[in-house]
């Protein structure tokens, strides 16, 4: 892969900037000695061709959603419309400061009031905040808003929170950054919350727990109610971690489930790019006595006006320099007034329907741990692969196929993991393609198991050796391994 | 629905291959009466041609857009260099996720290095991650990697720090049950660096600063001893400015929506986040690193894996997952597309254009700069007059300018904070100055 | 310069490697005294910044842009999915030439292939080009066809045909030597067929006309023998109307501009070619095939360019190269995003609104439809007033509507032509009624 | 490669257009029986994501500039900027209608007024228009010119047009266009118009002549003024031919050569994208005696205002819809704001260098029939090749090695010519790269001349069978071929 610091750079490119069209300025002078730059940072200057065939060529290395079928599970890559790219970058979104005064911006105001209203309804909660921006940061604020309430409560005293073992990794990060203790539950055999393990941990050092609903096997928390009526009786409160929303969405409302902090991922639910890596969005909704926490600024609206609201004192504070990533929330928005309710009701149909099929199919091929009604996404096995075949070398041999692989290695609890979310916008002729060539794979294990374990052959690159980019760093461009750029 | 790609016939057969009648028992495992409790959202949907519509009429209902801005603060209008774009609605970068599978995301990992390798240039230092959400989160993590580093439980903050970042290091810092020690600044606007306390884990300054001004960096840290010294910077002012590794910064972090980002009403930005070698355990979020493949060939991965939430959970360094990749490619190709010189160059302008302004609003009436200091491209005028009525006078003349209460809550009254970019033309700045002395 | 990749320094190694001193030895075969007499254009170079600021003003200057737009004739303010501009800004497909080397030009084949087909399937034609520059190229080429193919030297051409197809025609026809003879249109607008005389090549009509009138084509083409008839066509229409193969024309083209093109002042368009496959030996034109390759996968290549220029030179079928590659791309997209259902929807969302609105204009008093005769989604409005009168009314009230000098110059006095579109709104609509009464 | 048609159409699409808001009309009724389509089209109805992917996935088997280096002869496929791609898409000049009132298009009619008078200036010519919208539209154009005023002089019996052999298909082709007939004058062993063969022909039935500019083999005309002159004495007119304007644009003028016709393609000297064949443009320059006859409308400005101007009788009537390629004249305009004087002798600067350098290099491995100075372009010879290896397999060849062949058996005057026009916009290592892969392909045809005469092996498809698509055609989808889409 050649870098851009691999080209050369030349003298004298210039023509994006204007002349200067006012007196120059002597850097020493206005700055002082000691403050100017003393060597130019190593950046080579390039045509615009130079720099636009580089990152063309760059992209065409990578995988995205419209090159195919993308099944990671819990990441919801699924279609994302070119409409939310074109209204992002409307002038009038794009070309806004954030400190411009609320009546020359009503238009993104109140977009952002109208969004928070939406995703209030959808969660059945009481009150929204964009400000996070992303799933984890909204687990952060989540984490926050437990330790203000339990702090104005006068119980600094409960400082765990529990944790199913299936959870994502963000979420006791998230705790442990909020500085909660992080006790793990463990899941029964039919993969959600054991009611009875749970129980025994529910005592007075409880701040709350944290539930991914559905769990990241794609599994539905049948008892969700007696789970969260078990934290609410000992003083805990409940956390929902929505990164499945888009399995339940239109139908069913965590704020009807004992929710007191939900975080969406507007990037996943919602249809926003993710960007390899983002940026995303991570709303929060809140129950009740929740709400005098949230961070600030809000966004208020009154006799048709929107505006900033800085004082409420009980407020945890902001996670965000402004309003969150408002220009995820026009997408978001924009994606949310195509679908209405009854396409909120598609999503969920589609993405269920999607996962039960292929889990189905596959379930015939791989082992499914937990064999059972899923939700938006299943989890298969790959430990009984013959020949040393790996979940890892069957994920690799994907990419030969042309597909995407799916998550592997997670959820911890299973062994071998192959987490499988199709996403609603994916069709049944793409569905059967992507099982035909898992199947495919399970029989190359058996029959030419060398085929598999040294996939890919058709990628970039062949398999990255991570051993070696661990014990031997190299995280920047070495300059000095070679004659400086000229 | 013009997303989804199953005809009603094909849910039929999908039904029919896992033995269900109906779709509604897929949602048997959900609680009857949650389902019960369901209550529609009162939205009808629209076409495509209805949303842009309803969607570009709140765009318009945006006039701030179209004004002139002296706007700053953390956020600048600078020009984006139209390739950026085009590169960036590359739909193999927009719509890819984290490049879990390298195999098959070496364009975004070659730019997440490319772009690491920018900001240690930028910034003078010798790593730097692939992002964090925003200047203000990126800081309030360097707040908990210094402690993490140092222990003391205390980190010393000036006050000229920008204030969306401090309060998101305050609410950062509570949580984590970590003390901030205020820093006050002196008259010329810096920062009192003989107001540090000696027992904290680090000090954190921004350079330039809320007020424009450049801090005076050499031979702190040497003076701090073993505090680490966070600093906060500009990066497209350091095309111009001596970077904070210079001055033996251990941690830099940086809002960097000046390199190639629209302001985009705050978001998405982008956190840059830079340190030494010796901490790279301690760092926050991703990053990418040079490898080579099963033949030998050179590519690129992620790499120090082990400190992340996703391997390391509730003793990760951060709980980072989703970070702001886009955006960095943004500034990759932004900073390739300027390049060394037209980034000085562009630095440049704002400097001469910002002096400039100053140097006509020294001239003016009932006007002065509260601070003597260098400054790069922002600067504080103080006035005779309430500074809201100068604020509004601008405004009726098409500047846009920052409401004074934030200064003000900063401790700097009857005050106005003017950034220029190289996107101000001298005859807009001559206006400004003929608006702040009352002319129109 | 921005977009030339060699420094001064590559420049010298350069002249050195070919034994030049000095650059200007390069142009040392263009005569002295042409050289001497160059005088520059006065133009100093911009920066892009500046150019992309000067272009934007100069987009800022038409207000029509922000207008209701009832304007037709041939040009429509269709709506664009939005996806379109994606898929047409990809690089590899705007930026590729003709596909002279099918094998890494696949991409602009296929869709080539795939445009053709469609515009036989919309067309009811069983060939079709890969594109003419316009409509009214297209109906000139398919003139000279047509006399080449019958050899007459006539052509007869309906006066109801839109005037700047008539224009074009009337130029190319003149050159060629071959006689236009004009056809009257009858009382309801349509082309008067019983003057049509017998001797020509062909016929030309249009359908639906200037007038917005439907042509009634069943039944012509037996009356007119071997003379060829030739249909220019509204290829959105044609979501709904019975097509021109329907009724056995030899020759339909189009303006395909409704397809997915901005309106863009009138270019680049696109000009729709299809005709019979007895007729391909005088295609104008590129065509696009399907072949094999080597290994004997399917694949597309050009095909038949035994009539093409760059072969046949002065006997080509025409001096046509560069085309609407990329407008017939536009197309192809556009067509592919609203399928089958979306075409008729969207013809049927046009043709409902143009009746809605014509049912409040015959309600109007002093206005009534110009002909008796039915239409798809365009009319002609007669007025008691003086029909600028009207448009400057509706003018102020914030409507597009054309000079009725153009309707005047083809014998319609008096008279407004409005089109209408799915983008106009109900309200819009009403609003236009009431203007067009006088009211407010 | 499978087409749109190859995809399964579903119900229910729907969600571009708005629900009718205004009573449905019954269309038999409204229209008349007879009239309303019978059979609806055979489009597939596809999800956004199906559609985009299938295209994206067809771009993939495209080469563009962005790739890399795109040498076609005669071509100027140089880089396209970004900005005039975005400056085009500017809702205020994208979303204008051709018929709207001048008063309300000034910024569209002042944008065209400006190129046309920037034209102008570049050609040292008495006017301009911008209605052609290709090269060869401009040609006919210019050829009806010729005729029109061969007809007001009252000489319509000169009816001939000479033509150098080496002229571009066009040329001819516009010419017969037009009604006249084409005489070939040959060119001499310096690849230049044979002065004796030209004067040869001139009688009283030569309309004039068309001469390129340079010339196809990137060879200027030294004696360009005594040929115009020669033509001038015998009565007869001279049409120029731009395309190759890149090679002296900034530093000599047709204006100042003889010319009386000059089309620019503003798709090659001007950056415009060549859109995979299309759209371009072509304005026309002509001199003082031609003017009269330029196409309505003209575009003119008087005291600051500007308009369309019908009323010239003399008028050789129109050649377009409107005004030719606006969008395209947009793109035009932007670059030549960027250029700037000094940028257009650049461009001329580097394009003959870049030839020179390259042509230089090349001639040692591959012959060069015309060996002298060149503009922008020159033209080697595969004829020597050993082993069979054709210019057909070499640029095949190329293909392989990852960049575009040039332009290859044409002009006609070579034998199996390679016409190479590296472009203004390449830069020194990206023709050593041209240049080493070219030699190598040499070598190969020595050593393994059936990896060159097998090529491609490393393309989307391998070399393409012609005769078959010509023998047999198929020139659109075959829906009967196989099973009815479902
Ligand atoms: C279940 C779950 N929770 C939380 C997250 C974190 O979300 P983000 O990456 O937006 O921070 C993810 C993302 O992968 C997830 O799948
Ligand atoms: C010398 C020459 N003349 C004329 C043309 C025709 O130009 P266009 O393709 O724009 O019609 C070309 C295009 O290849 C050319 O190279």
């Amino acid at each position: 892969m050649k870098t851009l610091f691999d080209h050369a750079s030349r003298e004298g490119v210039g023509g994006l900037f204007p002349a200067c069209d006012v007196p120059a300025v002597a850097l020493h002078d206005v700055l002082g000695a000691g403050l100017v730059r003393a060597r130019a940072p190593r950046i080579p200057n390039l045509s615009e061709g130079e720099v636009a065939r580089h990152y063309t060529a760059l992209s065409k290395l990578n995988y995205g959603v419209d090159d195919g079928i993308y099944p990671l599970g819990s990441c919801t890559m699924k279609y994302n419309p070119k409409l939310n790219e074109d209204v992002a970058r409307l002038p009038g979104f794009a070309g806004v400061h954030p400190h411009a005064d609320a009546d020359l911006t009503q238009g993104a105001l109140g977009l952002l009031h109208e969004l928070s209203e939406l995703l209030r309804a959808i969660s059945g909660m009481a009150a929204v905040t964009l400000q996070p921006v992303a799933g984890a940061h909204g687990e952060l604020l989540g984490m926050f808003l437990f330790k203000r309430v339990l702090e104005q409560r006068g119980e600094p005293s409960r400082t765990r929170i529990l944790l199913p073992d299936s959870a994502h990794g963000t979420n006791p990060a998230s705790a442990a950054m909020a500085g909660f203790s992080v006790t793990e539950i463990r899941s029964n055999d039919r993969g959600t919350v054991d009611l009875d393990a749970l129980r025994a941990e529910l005592d007075s050092t409880v701040a709350g727990i944290m539930l991914t609903v559905p769990n990241t096997l794609g599994i539905f928390e049948e008892n969700i109610l007696d789970v969260t009526r078990a934290v609410h009786d000992a003083g805990g409160l409940c956390y929902f971690d929505g990164a499945n929303l888009n399995s339940f969405i239109g139908r069913a409302r965590p704020g009807d489930m004992g929710a007191d902090v939900f975080h969406f991922n507007l990037h996943k639910t919602l249809s926003t790019p993710h960007g390899g890596g983002g940026p995303g969005a991570g709303a929060v909704a809140v129950s009740a006595p929740l709400v005098d926490y949230l961070p600030v600024p809000w966004i208020v609206e009154s006799s048709g006006a929107v505006r900033l609201d800085w004082d409420h004192p009980k407020s945890v504070g902001s996670v965000h320099s402004f309003y969150g990533n408002f220009l995820v929330a026009v997408r978001a928005y924009a994606y949310l007034l195509q679908l209405g309710d009854s396409g909120l009701r598609e999503v969920s149909e589609n993405a269920v329907l999607n996962a039960n099929y292929l889990q189905e199919r596959l379930k015939k091929t791989y082992p499914l741990p937990y064999d059972r009604l899923c939700k938006h996404e299943f989890v298969l096995s790959g430990e009984s692969l013959p020949n040393h075949v790996s979940t890892l070398d069957v994920a690799k041999r994907l990419i030969d196929y042309g597909v995407h692989p799916p998550t592997i290695y997670f959820p911890l609890i299973v062994h071998e993991a192959l987490m499988i979310e199709p996403t609603e916008t994916e069709g049944l002729a793409s569905l059967d393609r992507f099982a035909e060539i898992l199947e495919t794979i399970a029989r190359e294990a058996q029959e030419n198991p060398d085929l598999v374990r040294g996939a890919p052959m058709r990628a970039p690159v062949r398999r990255l050796d991570q051993t070696k980019a661990a014990r031997n760093p190299v995280l920047s461009y070495p300059f000095d391994e070679q004659a400086p750029t000229t | 629905m013009r997303y989804l790609s199953n005809a009603a016939s094909d849910r039929d057969r999908m039904l029919n291959a896992i033995g269900r009648h109906d779709v509604e028992e897929l949602f048997s495992d959900i609680p009857a009466e949650v389902l019960a409790k369901y209550e529609p959202i009162g939205l009808e949907p629209k076409s495509e041609l209805e949303v842009f519509d309803a969607v570009r009429r709140l765009a318009d209902g945006n006039p701030a857009a179209g004004l002139v801005s002296l706007l700053g603060g953390g956020i600048y209008d600078h020009y984006v260099p139209r390739v950026v774009a085009h590169i960036l609605g590359r739909s193999e970068f927009y719509t890819a996720y984290t490049p879990y599978q390298p195999e098959i995301s070496q364009g975004t990992l070659t730019a997440m290095f490319e772009f690491q390798t920018l900001v240690c240039e930028l910034t003078g230092m010798e790593i730097a991650n692939a992002s964090m959400y925003d200047g203000a989160t990126a800081l309030a993590e360097a707040v908990l990697m210094a402690d993490r580093i140092r222990g003391r439980g205390r980190i010393a903050m000036a006050t000229n720090v920008l204030p969306q970042f401090r309060r998101v290091v305050a609410t950062y810092a509570w949580a984590a049950g970590i003390e901030l020690v205020e820093v006050p600044f002196d008259a010329s606007g810096r920062c009192a660096w003989d107001r540090v306390p000696h027992d904290v884990s680090g000090v954190v300054v921004q350079s330039p600063n809320a007020f424009g001004v450049i801090e005076s960096l050499a031979g702190r840290k040497a003076a701090l001893g073993d505090t680490l010294l966070v600093v906060a910077t500009y990066p497209l002012a350091l095309g111009l400015l001596e970077p904070p590794g210079a001055f033996e910064a251990d941690i830099v972090v940086g809002e960097g929506q000046s390199l190639g980002l629209p302001m985009g009403f705050g978001g998405p930005l982008l956190g840059l986040f830079a340190t030494k070698m010796e901490f790279l355990r301690q760092l926050p979020g991703r990053i990418a690193g040079r490898t080579v493949d099963a033949d030998g060939k050179p590519g690129f991965t992620m790499a120090a894996q082990t400190r992340e939430q996703h391997i390391r959970r509730e003793r990760a360094t951060s709980n980072i997952c989703t970070n702001s990749a886009l955006c960095a490619l943004a500034a990759t190709v932004y900073l390739a597309s300027v390049g060394a010189d037209g980034l000085h160059q562009v630095a440049e302008l704002c400097c001469a254009k910002a002096h400039y302004l100053a140097d006509a609003v020294r001239k003016t009436k009932g006007m002065k700069l509260a601070f003597d200091a260098p400054f790069f491209n922002e600067f504080v005028v103080e006035t005779k007059e309430p500074a809201r009525a100068v604020q509004r006078r601008l405004a009726d003349a098409g500047f846009l300018v920052e409401d004074p209460a934030e200064l003000e809550a900063q401790g700097v009254r009857n005050a106005l904070r003017l950034a220029v970019t190289e996107q101000r033309s001298r005859d807009e700045l001559d206006r400004a100055v003929s608006a702040l002395g009352g002319k129109r």
